[in-house]
């Protein structure tokens, strides 16, 4: 590590989701949080921790177990000028507000002709990896995606959590901050000063020329060790970290794709109907005639996610998994050899 | 409430005329609700509405040419045809929007309500919702959340004692809907819902306890739809009696009222005629306001989606 | 028409499904139908019509409104050994009761380690063309497609409406089958007797070698409709109907892709992240050598869906929307022509 | 009650030695209110649980050996490990599973309620669910349903005064849960939670209630839990303090209950002891047999997603 790169501040994910909320809360005073616990205990997972101290019991609402109208509670108060963060605390959750997100909030602006704002930001945790079950690990933003109106965007890193997380809560449009509960205590560099990643913009996060690697959350870090471990064997691999999945950054999907002809989508939700299938559409929509193998996708498999340590190790897809992958992806001769 | 009956029997006209694509649930019958509260509010109130929406907006000032418009799909209605008459909304008036999901409006109204509270004005956001809503878990889940943060919301039943073709009696094993306030802890009181004053009375009480910060309180107006719970049938069906329709009909809410002024002189006979045919003119002009607009351009599909930021 | 044709009897898409029911509820005394209006009314759309009359309160149950509650009362009644059929009015309504159903309903017999059987049928009603605006017109299949447990269905004509109808109500796991709203009225064959079309099965519904078209629900009969017109060109369309969209029969579709090498999915659902995604992701995993084209679609654009004929018109594909696509596909020359 | 005590306080102590994964929410303080409950019910009765629910399934008679593996994540337990203390169930017994969705399991003993009624037999659903699960639609859509049918559905609501770590007054505007019965037209009534033959009374006159076709009662259990939410930790919490932890330990369900029959002279303190010496070999069998279960082979990953007609 150089001195250049040791004084630069780190943050663990957590710590940089709440610094971003303390600066943007004290920036603009429309702006609260408000879900189940996030007030006095500032949240199950720590997120809203100090809140509830500095901004009290109108800023960090705790509210009843009552997922509807938690995010009926952020469109209203939306509608009506201020800028919520309403928080659901397990991602699995989100079906039961289904009909709030993807009824009223997503349509709202279409169906009134374009006359409402909704500048309202949904944060959730998702992600598997915690022996938490079925019900608690749950990947479903392909669900999401799939909803017009929405944006949704999922960080892989502290630095990337807080410049999303301020696009979020800054934009006008109903957006869903997913984090992933394994990434918590993940540390990385943080600006201290509030700083946006535009939503939307994808990141290359390393490059190469042979396969592109595109993933997501979590399964960046994953997706990077699997890099290193094929780097031995002589393999570059490119990793291209959409970051929003909704909307998606094609162009530098595609962009990568006619470089490295090669591409392997990864994500940790299960594999049928997951975003994967769309990544995977969109690249041989565009890049047809570069791709030497299909797309191909590393993803969990079609069961729910079972709790016992010794199954869930096998159904979460981690860095073996995709250089596995990436391998059988190369393997394939070149059509015409 | 005149308008809402003549702008809801023009709609109803050309509904049957097959000029009025979709679903459209008249709310003649129960036009006392929605003006009696409406009438007792502020323009800064807002107001959530449901599938049976447009006498809220009427009540709240709605201008009928360009509803009128909305609900034939033009290019000139309030949503430029892309909501119809389930999203019908006016948001300049505070009318948060009628909602094709029932119980999907009310949680917006605690919402709106609780950005009254973090405002610290004294504005107050009024929900309506039928019977029916009572039921289903949204209501619930929003109504318990006003209860328990004491925002200043009014929460207004228009009972009519059906859910779509099942009586209410059917779906929930209680006298009155209001039996129900009880359990949230806020007050609640009955109204006879074909009487415009006795609501309005109601609704006074209803928002001056909420801009007094004490809280959101359920009023349960008795009321009735005269026509079908969608289109424009009024008899012969088989969920409910001809004779129960007509009984309904004997305490209509504009006759009543129009009595009750007229014998206590307070306007005359040929005073509410003027305002009829005053009234007739402005839904007439609605109706070729709505005609004379056009379809909505295709290249406004894919618009409204999102907001752009600048 | 021939003799023999004429003699085989005709239903309405809502007539084959109503006698259906009428044939399982005499089959199968543990067959009962719950839901909004499904009683006395027979439900909005005349599906359940005459049930009450002859099987009562018990067995055609009018509900709250209260969708969470009429899926859970459902998944009780089937692990407690009835064999329900509960009806959601609209395919949007889904969207309320997600949660019992993504979560309690698919996930039940795998967290419990197998032991739940769960003969649990949901019918709804999806699809757009009736002006009946955003929450009243989706058609959102590919999110429960997503979830592993559920088996999703979504015939294209009475006799498939019939023939799935029975073996969703005769499966032992969750079934949701989606009838679509614009084909209530639409009459073909229907034979008297009881008979299953199994799930997972597809059905090739006109052969041509040119070009394969994946389409199910009403799209089936707008796939008609293009390929008849494109005939005229001389342009020869197979396409093929899933009909079970979850499980998906891959094979049946990479087979006719191998045949005609280029594939336009179609469907009415939202394009980013619809079944569409998931079907060219397969086809060009299992057939990327065979495509002379990417696998394209023809599905709804990224907006919620317009109330006014003037918009919803424009939204909807169509016959001609779907011949514009294959045109599309056939024009682009194949790689290293 | 003195099985679940100890059943969950190993569980507690092999939770804190790392030797169980995922999510722990135990039992302890409420345990009257499951053995109350589930000794007035006969076999056939069914139960929905919650995420609290080993007590519940304890209580109808689960076995703790595989009960334990099935905590640890082991291919004897319950669920083959596939489910894990959240999801933990015995169909054979009854007992619908515990559920980690809030309010998720009460539509389901709704559901089940509905089967006994529709089978014509007199077997009766019990719904256990915690104070804060009232507050979510699912619960009130499936209560309200089985008031509004009549359905032998008995709900049990343990009122330990937190929901996580917001306490009840924060949520819900009423003093007692019971309340909400009235809502539904369906009696209430509230019983000493830690007091096993209250609770057990007032369960058996619901239950009777229910097999006579008088339909559903909601009786509200005041309890608490002694740990945390979830985990193990009992003391220097910042949502609850000490001194409350402490009061309610002095009413602690078991020791009322030992010092009451004891006293009665019904059974001796010896007789208690062999008893107390019995449960504490079962469970250390429990555990044992939990430890030396191997893990789930991985090839049972992706299967019993679905049942596969023969
Ligand atoms: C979630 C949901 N379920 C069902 C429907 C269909 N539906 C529309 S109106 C209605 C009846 C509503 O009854 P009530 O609340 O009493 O209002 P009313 O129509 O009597 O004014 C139903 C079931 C819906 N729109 N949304
Ligand atoms: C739908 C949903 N929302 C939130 C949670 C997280 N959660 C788990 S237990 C719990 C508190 C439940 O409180 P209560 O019903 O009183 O039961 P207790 O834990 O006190 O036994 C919460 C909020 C959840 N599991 N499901
Ligand atoms: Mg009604
Ligand atoms: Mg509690």
């Amino acid at each position: 590590m150089t001195a250049t790169e040791a004084a630069v501040r780190e943050l663990t994910y957590t710590g940089a989701f709440n610094e971003a909320m303390f600066q943007l809360m004290r920036e603009d005073e429309d702006i609260f949080v408000a879900g189940e616990d996030v007030g006095k205990q500032g949240g199950v997972f720590g997120s809203f921790s100090g809140l509830h101290a500095e901004f009290g019991d109108m800023r960090a609402v705790d509210t009843p177990i009552a997922e509807q109208a938690i995010v009926g509670l952020g469109i209203g108060a939306a509608v009506a000028g201020l800028r919520p963060v309403v928080d659901l605390m397990f991602m699995d959750f989100i079906m039961v507000a289904m009909d709030q997100i993807a009824n009223q909030a997503a349509k709202l602006k279409y169906m009134f002709g374009g006359k409402a704002e909704l500048p309202l930001t949904i944060t959730t945790n998702g992600g598997a990896g915690l022996s938490a079950a079925a019900q608690h690990s749950q990947s479903l933003e392909a669900m999401l995606c799939h909803v017009p109106g929405l944006k949704v965007v999922m960080p892989s890193s502290p630095y990337d959590l807080k410049g999303l997380l301020v696009s979020c809560v800054r934009e006008n449009n109903p957006t869903i901050l997913v984090k992933n509960k394994l990434m918590f205590g993940v540390s990385g560099p943080v600006p201290e000063e509030l700083y946006e990643i535009p939503l939307g913009v994808g990141n290359v996060v390393r490059e190469g020329d042979d396969v592109t690697i595109v993933a997501y959350s979590r399964m960046v870090s994953e997706s990077m060790k699997a890099a290193d471990k094929l780097a031995e064997e002589g393999i570059n691999c490119e990793i291209v970290d959409p970051r929003t999945v909704q909307p998606l950054d094609t162009d530098i999907i595609v962009t990568s794709a006619k470089k490295t002809n090669r591409v392997v989508v990864v994500h940790e939700a299960v594999r049928f109907g997951g975003l994967g299938a769309e990544i995977a559409a969109q690249v041989q929509e565009e890049a047809f005639d570069y791709l030497d193998a299909p797309v191909a996708r590393v993803a969990a498999p079609f069961s729910p996610i079972p709790f016992s340590p010794g199954l869930e190790g096998h159904y979460v897809p981690n860095a073996k998994r995709i250089a596995d992958g990436i391998r059988e992806t190369l393997g394939r001769p070149a059509p015409g050899a | 409430m005149l308008r809402i009956r003549l702008f809801e029997e023009a709609a109803g006209k050309l509904f049957e005329g097959n000029k009025m694509p979709g679903f459209l649930h008249l709310y003649v019958g129960q036009e006392a609700v929605a003006s009696g509260v409406c009438v007792a509010m502020r323009d800064d109130d807002q107001v959530s509405s449901t599938h049976r929406g447009h006498g809220h907006l009427v009540a709240k000032g709605g201008d009928l040419s360009k509803m009128m418009a909305e609900l034939m799909g033009k290019a000139d209605g309030y949503c430029n045809g892309k909501g119809g008459s389930m999203h019908i909304c006016d948001l300049d008036l505070n009318m948060l929007g009628a909602n094709g999901i029932v119980g999907g409006g009310t949680p917006i109204a605690v919402g709106a309500g609780f950005a009254n509270k973090y405002k610290g004005n004294d504005t107050v956001s009024v929900a309506f919702f039928g019977d029916g809503s009572t039921n289903i878990g949204a209501f619930h889940e929003a109504i318990n959340m006003a209860a328990a943060l004491k925002l200043p919301v009014l929460f207004i039943c228009e009972n009519n004692e059906y859910g779509e073709y099942t009586p209410r009696h059917k779906v929930m094993a209680i006298n009155d809907v209001v039996d129900r306030a009880a359990g949230y802890g806020i007050p609640g009181v009955i109204v006879d819902g074909m009487d415009a004053i006795a609501v309005h009375e109601a609704a006074l009480e209803g928002l001056a306890r909420a801009r007094a910060g004490d809280g959101p309180t359920f009023i349960e107006c008795k009321t009735y739809r005269y026509y079908n719970h969608h289109g424009v049938q009024t008899l012969g069906m088989k969920y409910r009696t001809d004779e129960e329709v007509e009984e309904w009909k004997k305490k209509d809410c504009i006759e009543a009222f129009e009595k009750r002024v007229t014998e206590a002189g307070i306007i005359s006979a040929e005073e509410l005629a003027a305002v009829r045919a005053e009234v007739e003119a402005e839904v007439a002009a609605a109706v070729e306001f709505g005609e004379n607009s056009p379809m909505p351009d295709p290249s406004t599909l894919l618009t409204d989606v999102y907001t752009e930021m600048v």
